[in-house]
């Protein structure tokens, strides 16, 4: 039965150690852009993209670590609903962004 | 009612509206149907690719929906055949998977194109003359950069010229339409849209303002004009000789809210249109408008081209330089 | 102290207009007619326990349904005001402003308040029994949403006689809606009538996917999942996305209005082109987000009244999704003439015409449903065979307005108005109302009458090309929308003429419809059978009107068919009696509070517009305070036991 | 086609099924709310140079509170997931004393932005000041009203769990809790990021 049958027991939701390393690495992805940025180290371009893959970054690592994104019931419709919205939220900044700049072509 | 009768009724009637559509598509209040320049020839063109390609698809489902639903209604006689479980067949649907595909891919060929070439002047042997478009509550205001005329809902062209309109607005978002010449392109305060339209015939067409700006909105209406080059020159120089200039004050006058009748001024302040437009700079790169402009042709033409392309750029929200084009 | 009372009363009562007097006379006695009514009956704790705070979704999608119903003659009043105004050149029968809020308030009615709540009516009344499922996932949360589109939509009605109409426009394109040229109440109304539903519309999304993604019968798998429910999904996943986006924009306008920001202002760097882009990433996706649950009907009408099974299920399940998918990366193709580069014209272009593709792969298997069925012409197949050519053409002319430099000839021109009417009618309307017509047996115990049925439908019909043709025609002669009036000169007046005769005539068959529905009440056809139509699926397994826990025993699926095949293996001797074991049925409580916190936001919402802050205040706690009491619920749900379950299907004749 | 009986045994409740249920709903509210900011983000990346002549980020932005702020969020994004653990261990006590730990944290950040914006707006800085200001401030606004509207959740909550303990209703609130404020965390993130980062370059 469809509202049953993805029910076996209860995963424990993550352990002391996985939140420590969690943690431990969302402080280091903080603190290296913000170094970086502080003391101007890199060219501006390379600068915006390496501390925009430092927030995905960190993004992914509370996924795993904090919302254990791997666990739960299946089919995952979470995630599925979740990699949805990121395509729509991409979406919505790169085709603003990119509507609104008014080039010629 | 039978199913049949019923669908000779629907089919009836839209044949009888298309046909009303088509037939009087030669009349010449069809103003889209009856393109008088390059720009809405072009865009003619495209509307009956269009069409043509569409009906290719809708008219055969539109006879294949009167046949189904004749062929298999329910009545104790009908020898048709009735398979209950039929319900999946591969090639069936490769097929109209297929075809549309096939359509959209040619549709979007010409679409493309079309969009690439609209973006340049339609004659390239001949310069083009700029003409300066601000909509205001509820009238349009012409300027001529390059002959230092303005005028009020009243729009003169010479014939045969590409005429690069720069469009900009101090009222709420109108749009700049001349059915007759070509489509149209919106008027928005802060920015300067851009737009070519060229008559080929001399001739009287309807301007309106196509998008809805407040109370006054629908007698938001222009008469465009278009001349041969000689008689538009002529009618130039009878601007200048006989009309008012226009002053600073007269543009506030002319900015309230309200109608305005025909007005013709024989010059108007210098740089009008570009105040107008960084007044409410909001952060687009206008460079792109305001500097390619046509070759001087006229002793005026310089008051345009002296803008230099960092005016734009220091105004407030106007920079985009870290926005990366 | 007087001259103040009546100051304040001049503004704030909209005056001046005898239409709107007689509107104010005629709500006044309404409302004393429905207080006197249920005074004298003692009908009060019946009308509060029963209907106002109920959570089943059976008799909320009745709510939605009615509502909507009252909308859709209050956009239809709009609409008919609007053509006869246009009816005859230079006519003075409603002046420049009037005209402008009426159609405003026809587009934001239509759509928000009559498509959207239609919608949600349907999705109430059916997914549930469809899928084999008792209630929602969430039910407090379903009523919870449907008070917060009732509320959002009295807010918005109210304007018309409190405070004045919004008159910027369905969409309310700023500057045009920001203060400087839309002072007053009205563009506030707007405001926040559409944001107050708008939650509740969110909320109601969310709710329909976890219903169909969890609570479906044992054995539905998704691939043995009707359609009607597919496209309830897909629908649903295009409203969890797009209503934020919509949210957040009028949010922002409502800052400009209110707090000063500049976000769409003209001045202080401000961006009016910014609300466009916003605002149609969610108004493209909300246009699909009405007619999917349109094409879900269709299949199922189609199935059923070709006594034959849905063509190509696996076809259709994918078109649904890719359209659900593909919408959102079309938005622009609404301001194709804004100004904006070659590139990103081309590519909205073709993004938009993809949508044909799937699209038509829907049309084809429809036809093919058909093709070798026997088609029987009851009503609910007439609007579906109806569609058919009303949608293809309307279609058709999307796809050349797609066309981008096309489009800058049609943009804003009648052309485009017969365009959406022709999707909007041709496709939601007579989508919903095949809708309507197939399950009003299942929820109301009788049949709608065939007879002033046909009549209704016929006038709709003939009327509908009789009023939307001639508007092709009159885009192709530079007519532009939201024209108030106009001149001999253009040539326009004939067919003007001919389209309001058409609008009336769809007036007709809308009161065709009523009576049909009053006339239904005493006379309609009883249905006895829980069956009336032969059909296919499992709502139609269970008596009508189904009782209020739906499923005596929750059905064993095992076709994607199942109740036709469960029909046909009764028929052919092969079907296997198993023993019933009746079980007690866990429900959920009724409840206030969704109501009490919905009039909470009503409060928030009248307050910002009066910009009675705080009034607004007031509604914040109150909002508060409904939510934590809620939160302190734990005595949510009871239990039906066995011997009231065994009654009540005893009592409509089934014996278990 | 009656089925006769459910096909799994009745080892768990009804309960616990419902619940579980909301925990899909509430993460796909998550989902919507990420659109909700990311409709924010695409206001604030149009919005990022249009000071129309007021001050700019880089002028008025002190980075040493938003620094301060951002590790307290980090931090109690991790003491809400040790809340997690504790439940999971099924300590109420514990549980109800991490998430009081969380929520000072989260009470200390609303602080200081409430402190930030007095700043900002002292400097002469508001909302109505220009588009650019506009968009941060609704942008950093919105989020921090959602981190005091996840303080006043939190509170009912503590007093939920001290009444009832921990059951398969408490458990499921506990669990969505934390979901939220490791969400809000992320999204401060990408604020961190963009607007201040980005904005003293
Ligand atoms: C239910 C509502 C609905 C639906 C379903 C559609 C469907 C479509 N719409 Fe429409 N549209 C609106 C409601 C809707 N629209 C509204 C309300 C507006 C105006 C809002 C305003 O400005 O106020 C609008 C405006 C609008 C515009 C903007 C025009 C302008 O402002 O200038 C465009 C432009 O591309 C467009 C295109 C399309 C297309 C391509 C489709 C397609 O999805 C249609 C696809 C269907 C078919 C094509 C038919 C079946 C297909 C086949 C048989 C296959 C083969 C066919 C071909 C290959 C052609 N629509
Ligand atoms: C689902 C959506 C929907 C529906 C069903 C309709 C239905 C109708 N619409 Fe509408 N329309 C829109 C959505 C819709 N419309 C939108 C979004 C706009 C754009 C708004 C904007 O520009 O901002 C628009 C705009 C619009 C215009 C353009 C106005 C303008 O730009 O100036 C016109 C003009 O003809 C029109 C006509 C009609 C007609 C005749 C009907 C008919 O189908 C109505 C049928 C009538 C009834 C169902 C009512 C029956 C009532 C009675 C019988 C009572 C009679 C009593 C009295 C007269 C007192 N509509
Ligand atoms: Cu429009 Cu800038
Ligand atoms: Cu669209």
């Amino acid at each position: 039965m469809t509202q049953h049958q993805n029910h076996g027991g209860h995963q424990d939701h993550g352990s002391l150690k996985s939140y420590v390393i969690g943690f431990v690495l969302s402080i280091v992805l903080t603190i290296i852009p913000l170094v970086l940025v502080m003391n101007q180290m890199l060219e501006k371009t390379a600068l915006v993209i390496t501390i925009l893959v430092m927030a995905i970054l960190q993004f992914v690592v509370q996924l795993f670590f904090f919302m254990h994104i791997r666990e739960g019931e299946k089919p995952r419709y979470n995630v599925q609903t979740l990699i949805l919205g990121l395509v729509i939220v991409f979406t919505i900044i790169a085709g603003s962004i990119w509507i609104m700049m008014f080039n010629k072509y | 009612m039978s199913g049949g009768k019923m669908l000779r009724q629907i089919h009836f009637w839209i044949l009888a509206a298309l046909t009303t559509v088509l037939l009087s598509g030669c009349g010449s209040e069809y103003l889209v149907l009856n393109p008088k320049g390059p720009v809405a020839e072009t865009q003619y063109n495209l509307i009956i690719i269009s069409t043509i390609l569409c009906a290719v698809i809708i008219v055969p489902v539109l006879a294949l929906t009167a046949f189904i639903v004749y062929r298999y209604r329910d009545k104790p006689d009908n020898k048709a055949p009735y398979k209950p479980e039929w319900a999946h067949n591969s090639v069936l649907e490769a097929i109209w998977w297929g075809i549309p595909v096939v359509i959209i891919a040619i549709l979007g060929y010409f679409t493309v194109r079309d969009t690439y070439v609209l973006k340049e002047s339609p004659n390239k042997e001949v310069a083009p003359m700029t003409v300066q478009v601000t909509a205001l509550d509820w009238k349009w205001m012409f300027t001529y950069p390059e002959q230092n005329i303005a005028t009020v809902n009243y729009l003169e062209i010479p014939v045969g010229v590409p005429v690069h309109f720069q469009i900009s607005a101090e009222a709420p978002m109108n749009s700049f339409w001349v059915p007759s010449l070509g489509g149209q392109v919106y008027a928005m305060a802060g920015m300067a849209t851009e737009l070519y339209l060229q008559a080929d015939e001399p001739g009287e067409f309807a301007g309106f303002s196509s998008n809805f700006s407040g109370e006054k909105f629908a007698h938001m209406q222009f008469k465009v004009v278009a001349k041969p080059q000689e008689e538009f020159n002529k009618w130039v120089s009878e601007v200048k000789g006989t009309s008012p200039a226009m002053t600073k004050e007269d543009y506030n006058e002319l900015k309230k809210p309200g109608l305005a009748e025909e007005k013709l001024y024989s010059a108007f302040p210098e740089g009008l249109f570009e105040e107008i437009v960084q007044k409410y700079g909001h952060g687009h790169d206008m460079d792109h408008v305001m500097q390619k402009q046509p070759a001087p042709t006229g002793d005026k033409s310089k008051e345009t081209s002296q803008l230099p392309p960092t005016d734009m750029s220091n105004m407030p929200g106007m920079d985009h330089s870290s926005m990366k084009h | 102290m007087w001259e103040d009372i009546k100051d304040f009363a001049s503004t704030f009562f909209v005056t001046g207009d005898p239409l709107i007097y007689g509107a104010d006379v005629s709500i006044v006695l309404t409302m004393l007619a429905i207080v006197f009514v249920l005074t004298k009956y003692k009908k009060w704790g019946w009308l509060w326990r029963e209907w106002l705070t109920t959570v089943d979704h059976k008799r909320i999608g009745i709510m939605y349904l009615i509502a909507s119903l009252l909308m859709l003659f209050r956009g239809g009043v709009d609409a008919l005001l609007m053509r006869l105004q246009l009816a005859f050149p230079n006519l003075e029968f409603l002046h420049a402003d009037h005209y402008n809020a009426i159609f405003t308030t026809h587009g934001t009615i239509m759509i928000l308040f009559m498509a959207m709540p239609m919608m949600f009516g349907l999705f109430n009344m059916v997914v549930p029994l469809q899928i084999g499922a008792r209630d929602v996932a969430y039910p407090f949360l379903n009523a919870l949403s449907f008070w917060l589109f009732f509320l959002g939509a009295m807010l918005f009605n109210l304007s018309f006689v409190i405070g004045g109409s919004p008159d910027a426009g369905w969409l309310s394109y700023p500057p045009l809606s920001q203060n400087d040229f839309s002072p007053g109440p009205g563009q506030n109304f707007w405001i926040w009538g559409i944001q107050i539903s708008g939650i509740g519309s969110l909320a109601t999304g969310i709710n329909f996917i976890v219903t169909i993604l969890k609570m479906r019968a044992p054995g539905m798998t998704l691939s043995k999942m009707p359609l009607f429910s597919w496209s309830v999904l897909s629908s649903s996943i295009m409203i969890i996305f797009a209503f934020p986006i919509l949210t957040i924009t009028i949010a922002l306008l409502f800052l400009d209005r209110f707090a000063g920001a500049h976000f769409f202002t003209m001045d202080g760097g401000g961006n009016p082109m910014m609300y466009l882009n916003l605002i149609w990433m969610w108004g493209h996706p909300e246009v699909y987000i009405v007619v999917v649950p349109a094409f879900g009907i269709f299949s199922e009408v189609v199935a059923t009244f070709s006594r034959k099974r849905i063509f190509g299920y696996k076809s259709m399940v994918w078109a649904l999704m890719a359209i659900a998918i593909a919408s959102f990366f079309t938005w622009a193709h609404h301001f194709f003439t804004m100004g904006t580069s070659a590139s990103v014209i081309a590519f909205f272009a073709i993004s938009t015409m993809v949508i044909a593709i799937p699209t038509g792969v829907k049309v084809f298997n429809w036809l093919f449903t058909m093709f070798r069925g026997r088609i029987s012409f009851k009503q609910p197949m007439l609007w579906t065979i109806a569609f058919i050519p009303c949608f293809l053409v309307g279609g058709a002319t999307g796809v050349m307005l797609a066309v981008a430099p096309a489009d800058y000839q049609y943009h804003n021109s009648y052309f485009l108005i017969a365009h959406f009417h022709q999707v909007l009618i041709g496709g939601v309307v007579f989508g919903y109302l095949a809708g309507i017509y197939y399950w009003w047996p299942k929820l109301f115990g009788f049949k709608l009458d065939e007879k002033l049925g046909r009549w209704g439908f016929w006038f709709w019909n003939i009327g509908f090309y009789i009023c939307f043709m001639p508007q092709y025609a009159l885009g192709f002669m530079g007519m532009t929308r939201r024209y108030y009036t106009y001149g001999w000169d253009r040539g326009w007046e004939d067919l003007n003429l001919v389209s309001t005769v058409g609008a009336f005539m769809m007036g007709i068959g809308f009161i065709f419809q009523v009576w049909q529905i009053t006339y239904s009440i005493k006379h309609g056809e009883r249905d006895t059978t829980g069956d009336p139509w032969d059909a296919r699926t499992l709502e139609w397994s269970i008596p009508s009107p189904a009782p209020f826990y739906n499923f005596a025993v929750v059905p064993n699926v095992k076709d994607s068919d199942d109740w036709w095949a469960t029909k046909q293996a009764k028929a052919n001797g092969t079907y296997k009696e198993e023993p019933v074991h009746l079980e007690p049925i866990h429900m959920p409580k009724n409840s206030g509070i969704p109501i009490i916190m919905s009039t909470f936001w009503f409060l928030i919402g009248f307050g910002f517009t009066f910009g009675w802050v705080w009034m607004a205040v007031v509604g914040f706690i109150g909002v508060a305070v409904c939510m934590w009491v809620r939160s302190f619920q734990y005595d949510t749900d009871y239990y039906v036991p066995v011997d009231e379950v065994r009654r009540t299907e005893a009592s409509l004749g089934r014996v278990l | 086609m009656m089925a006769n009986h459910h096909d799994h045994s009745h080892g768990h409740d009804h309960h616990e099924e419902h619940e579980q249920l909301k925990v899909l709903g509430f993460w796909i509210f998550v989902v919507t709310d990420c659109i909700l900011f990311g409709t924010l983000f695409a206001t604030y990346a149009v919005m990022m140079h249009s000071f129309a002549g007021g001050p700019t980020g880089k002028e008025l932005f002190e980075l040493p509170g938003i620094i301060a702020s951002t590790f307290i969020l980090l931090t109690s994004s991790f003491t809400s997931g040790l809340a997690v653990l504790a439940m999971n261990k099924g300590k109420v006590k514990e549980l109800i004393a991490w998430l009081a730990v969380t929520a000072v944290l989260g009470l200390a950040f609303v602080v200081l932005e409430v402190n930030e914006f007095t700043h900002l707006m002292h400097e002469g800085a508001t909302m109505a000041t220009s588009g650019f200001w506009s968009a941060f401030f609704t942008l950093v606004g919105t989020h921090g009203l959602h981190v005091s509207v996840g303080l006043f959740w939190m509170v009912a909550l503590m007093m939920q769990l001290k009444r009832r303990g921990i059951n398969a209703v408490t458990r499921r609130k506990v669990t969505n809790l934390s979901l939220y404020w490791h969400f809000l965390d992320v999204v401060w993130i990408f604020l961190f990021t963009v607007v201040y980062l980005m904005g003293v370059m």
